[in-house]
């Protein structure tokens, strides 16, 4: 037995509902038609605040955007299998996440429109501000799990990134110490293929990213990110796992990034139109309206209602967000330190 | 009330308070089994158990961003950096995270952490663990740095800083750990932070030191009558009582073991140069390491102020 | 000579400097077939291909780690970390290893490394992508730190970074990319590291300034006489032509972009208050940043130096 | 097809040499008598020179020591395999692969004595300065892979580090980057078992290191650690296929630190002297001396004159290395930068 095999892994990879709308029957899990109806109407709500967003940069009255195109499944159905007590760490693209949990619309907008207050999230929610420096949010997650558990709170902690974000020595340094200490975590990859304009190929020799896992002595799960049934029953069954003491689990949504990095991007330079085209045949929205449409509760009516009532939603945000006021200077200061030093407390009076 | 080395108090800041607020966890490389390198956290695995006493793995950067979600989510974790010069992989988290959180949530989530850290020079350790970069620290808002002078200030100041709300470093002179004895109240007593201490008062010449320097300066022998300023807080400053003295000595020496360029001394130095410069009556100076890489035990002498170095500035300034 | 933006003379700067040395390679998030994201690298891959214009993962840490590999092995690495605010992940990088390996290994390895990154506020971008935290950089004997003021100067600087033998963060004001152009020489020239320039030669107060603060101090209406320093390398800094003119102004106002306290604004001052205050005619004063968060941009304006500001400070030092 | 295992995995063990000194032949790497004894006499110079500085550190003549004893197949078999131009980035503790390339003996004390001329190597070897900040040279390791191939050189590049380095963002970003651009590079992990009073459970929750490799696309290998053969055969190996193209390995030494930490350590804190005995029982140098007496080329004799020989190498180091006066103050800013700034040349003149 010199040269033996001491260890053997495996990876799954978990899809239930079929670009053509039909669906694996023993794989799907429990949701009503009302569930179903829902998740249908977020990512809806999801893809018209997107497009809204990217008009209102257009027009001035957003800062840089980064648009979440195409990964409406992975967002909303992840999003949708949490608990009201469990805490969130977004990443910065999350807009379907924070928008499933009911974080205010008009807050969203007016962080993209460079007011902080935009991320002051409403006390029922425990969702950290989104985070701008990839990757840097894990090892919070790990924190507020470690927390939780040693308060004895069942709840689950779940912390969505990129594919580029994988590559990041806090990824590692977070994923380790979930592992050790055998968290009720849940990490949410969205590996939308593209970080900026570096392909999965140029982010990690890795066949999958869900094998990076198994590093970590835990299950690494990869999903059809565009099928919203296989995201909720895989972040369902890992959030019961959590909830249980059964320990963290990588859940690698395989979606794509249809629209450019940001509104200052031009993707066109890295990567062809072919590839765009062929992602966007597999559009997680559309799958959905095929298996709505064959259970019999899809129809034009129906779809164009719902893109209305999100539309007004919408509007109605960005009314509310133009009407509050610009921020005021003192602003800076209020939140600096619990007290202000007196050199702040003396720059204050001065601005 | 007892004669205890720094070591010795902050073991019992550390346990009266996780004994009086359940709230305060420990976390950090060796903190728990191995009661930590300097045996600072020595008997509390034994006393809280694993929940509260964290050894995690060797990962800087993953400790204070852990610590960070702990205390957003509601305890006071103190984290441990092993040594100083081990922090540089968690000044991301510190930059990023820690000093922003307050700022960016808007007072929603609020990161009443602290990472302590053994610090400073004259140990006769290896590389990376003499360092003293209190001055990266200290160029951030949103996050305070605490130095002890002794074991009496190590107490008071630890317990504050763990009550504070906001992020706090604590960096604690190793040569000082074992170095002297002062009395340490048994009981619960805090320092308040960013409030400086007039170690002796005086006339001719305000010296501000901290951390182990200000041992050094107390061992420096002067004709001339000193007032010497322990500032405990390094962030926020204790601006007041720095200016009053300086206005009424009119001179000032600086003492720190960091290099010159960009450390602490000069955003003192440059502060009573805009604020007190009119009652200056000579150059203000600054006794520190030159400009150059730490060295091994066989140069830090040569490396460090010194007593004598201390003297001459001390000299220098009156000559004016 | 054409007349160039900012980013068009780096842009020039690396093309002409890769096709000179071959030991020159550019490393970096987006730095290849994008052009890095603000298109300084544009071309670069297309002419010198994928073994000299590396696109990286997203490493900050490991992208500075392995250029301090190249470096050390022979090559003339240029890293780019994307945006100034994501270097905090490389500090430690920085801190521990490229600034030390020549005095660890007793000259046997250097670090020819040049770290570029976008730098500054003003643009209008996230969280994160408007940092100017240089005073971090220049705690640190061993790294040169270096921030270009105009095209001109980026290409002359960038020539003279890459071909020095230690390491140079080279820190590229965003707000001037394409704010401004310049007559660039299309040949081979240097700015030497460690020399400042007189922009403007004044009488009555000199003022200090870099990056895209100059630009603003320049905007600055004032009756006064100013002599107008851009330092150009903020370490190893000019110390006697910025000395030589307050002895000849006898007043001193320093603007930059960072937070007032530990900024390299406490080291100019402090330098003046110990070298050159018997000169003095009046407080050194500072136009910086308050010591807060970073705002997002619907603050940033409330936050950042402003020629009101600048002017109001020059009078101030006027009335003494 | 829905819930499909998308990817399969195994990690090897190699072993050869037994605790009764039998091998396997079929893997036993050709190795000439004269190479066996190379092989012996290193670990033994390794081992007295471990005791002899362990010795010194008592009397005050070296400072704070971090002993390797234990680790001498490790560290020797895996410095055996390397090609005189190979680059080398070792970490702290591994004396014995810088004894086996011929690092000056009296350098390795004198940087142990607190002189930073020690780590100046000599112009015939690349060997990077000992890493004492853990896992941080991993990406120069790298970085000099990525240059090595940019040039033609036909060279690998060897880093070693231990069980705790394997949790830090560094070692995480230098592996991915290395499976990214398939580097001429062999990562060579001593797990010793312990991160000072951190047993590898409190650092992992992998069942091996060597399955890390799998989250960076390439190969990694757990050998037994105190067989010098398996681990020279395993790093021969992944150095061959490093020369060719065939890009990075990681292979994990199963070893341990019989020692403590360091000389300022107490290992009797933290662990059992019946774990410190067991593992002793699998001492690496006398396997290979059961392997010898059974060849027929070891007996008492050559035991004793290969430590005589040892020891008199070291002590005329001691000598040499005390002998070299104490550094000048003035070395402080030799290699400051290459040329001191106006503040540095000031500061160099007031030493
Ligand atoms: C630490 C850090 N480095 C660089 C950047 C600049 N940047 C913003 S997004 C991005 C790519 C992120 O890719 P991925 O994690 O896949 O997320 P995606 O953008 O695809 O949602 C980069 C490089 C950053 N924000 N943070
Ligand atoms: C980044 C860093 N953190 C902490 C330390 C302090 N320290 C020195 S060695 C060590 C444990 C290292 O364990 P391992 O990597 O297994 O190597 P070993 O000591 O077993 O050879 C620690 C925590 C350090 N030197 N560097
Ligand atoms: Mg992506
Ligand atoms: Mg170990």
């Amino acid at each position: 037995m010199p040269d033996e095999i001491c260890a053997t892994f495996s990876v799954h990879r978990l899809s239930i509902l079929a670009p053509d709308g039909t669906v694996d029957e023993a794989l799907m899990p429990p949701l009503s038609e009302g569930d179903v109806r829902r998740l249908y109407e977020l990512m809806v709500l999801a893809r018209t605040f997107d497009q809204r967003a990217v008009a209102l940069q257009r027009e001035g009255r957003l800062g840089t955007y980064p648009p979440s195109l195409g990964q409406e499944a992975a967002q909303v159905g992840s999003a949708f299998a949490l608990q009201p007590d469990d805490w969130l760490f977004p990443s910065f693209r999350e807009m379907g996440v924070q928008l499933t949990v009911g974080y205010p619309i008009h807050q969203i907008l007016q962080y993209w429109a460079g007011d902080e207050r935009g991320q002051q999230a409403p006390p029922s929610l425990n969702i950290f501000p989104i985070c701008i420096s990839v990757g840097t949010h894990i090892p919070h997650a790990v924190g507020a799990a470690l927390a939780a558990r040693y308060r004895h709170d069942p709840l689950a902690v779940a912390v969505w990134f990129g594919d580029g974000a994988t590559s990041k020595g806090d990824f590692h340094e977070g994923f380790n110490m979930a592992g050790v200490f055998r968290l009720p975590l849940v990490f949410i990859c969205q590996n939308n293929q593209w970080a900026i304009s570096v392909p999965l190929s140029g982010q990690t020799a890795a066949a999958t990213l869900a094998q990076k896992a198994l590093a970590y002595g835990f299950e690494g799960v990869q999903v059809d990110g565009n099928d919203v049934f296989a995201v909720y029953r895989a972040t369902r069954d890992a959030l019961l796992k959590a909830r249980s003491g059964g320990g963290p689990t990588f859940i690698e949504c395989l979606t794509y990034r249809v629209a450019d990095h940001t509104t200052s991007d031009d993707a066109g330079r890295y990567r062809s139109a072919d590839e765009v085209a062929a992602w966007s045949a597999l559009d997680p929205l559309l799958r959905l309206e095929r298996y709505m449409e064959r259970c019999g509760f899809w129809n034009e009516a129906y779809a164009s209602e719902t893109r209305q009532k999100a539309l007004a939603d919408i509007d109605a945000a960005i009314v509310t967000m133009e009407a509050v006021g610009a921020p005021d200077p003192d602003d800076m200061f209020v939140h600096a330190l619990s007290l202000p030093g007196q050199r702040q407390a003396g720059q204050r009076k001065g601005v | 009330m007892a004669r205890l080395t720094m070591v010795q108090a902050i073991n019992q800041a550390l346990s009266q308070e996780m004994a009086r607020d359940e709230r305060v966890v420990l976390l950090g490389e060796d903190v728990g089994r191995d009661g930590g390198v300097f045996r600072v956290s020595e008997g509390l695995l034994e006393r809280f158990g694993a929940e509260r006493v964290i050894d995690t793995p060797l990962s800087e950067s993953g400790i204070v961003g852990a610590a960070i979600g702990m205390a957003a989510y509601g305890l006071r974790p103190v984290a441990e950096i092993q040594f100083m010069g081990f922090i540089y992989a968690a000044l991301d988290q510190l930059y990023t995270h820690a000093a922003r959180l307050r700022t960016r949530s808007r007072g929603r989530f609020t990161c009443p952490l602290v990472v302590r850290a053994p610090y400073g020079a004259g140990i006769k350790a290896p590389e990376m663990h003499e360092e003293s970069s209190e001055a990266l620290l200290c160029h951030l808002p949103g996050i305070k740095v605490v130095v002890p002078s002794g074991p009496y200030s190590a107490k008071g100041l630890l317990l504050a800083a763990i009550r504070d709300p906001d992020p706090v470093v604590f960096l604690e002179p190793t040569r000082l750990y074992r170095m002297l004895r002062e009395e340490v109240p048994e009981g619960d007593y805090t320092i308040p932070l960013g409030v400086a201490r007039i170690v002796q008062p005086g006339r001719d010449v305000t010296v501000v030191a901290w951390g182990s320097m200000l041992e050094r300066v107390l061992k420096t022998e002067t004709p001339h009558s000193v007032e010497l300023i322990d500032p405990q807080t390094l962030t926020p400053f204790d601006w007041d009582t720095l200016l009053a003295s300086v206005r009424k000595t009119g001179r000032l020496v600086i003492v720190h073991e960091a290099v010159k360029s960009g450390g602490l001394g000069a955003e003192i130095a440059a502060t009573v140069a805009e604020e007190a410069i009119l009652q200056l009556r000579a150059p203000v100076l600054r006794v520190t390491a030159p400009d150059v890489v730490l060295p091994l035990p066989k140069l830090i002498d040569s490396y460090l102020p010194t007593t004598g170095k201390i003297r001459t500035a001390i000299d220098d300034v009156m000559r004016y």
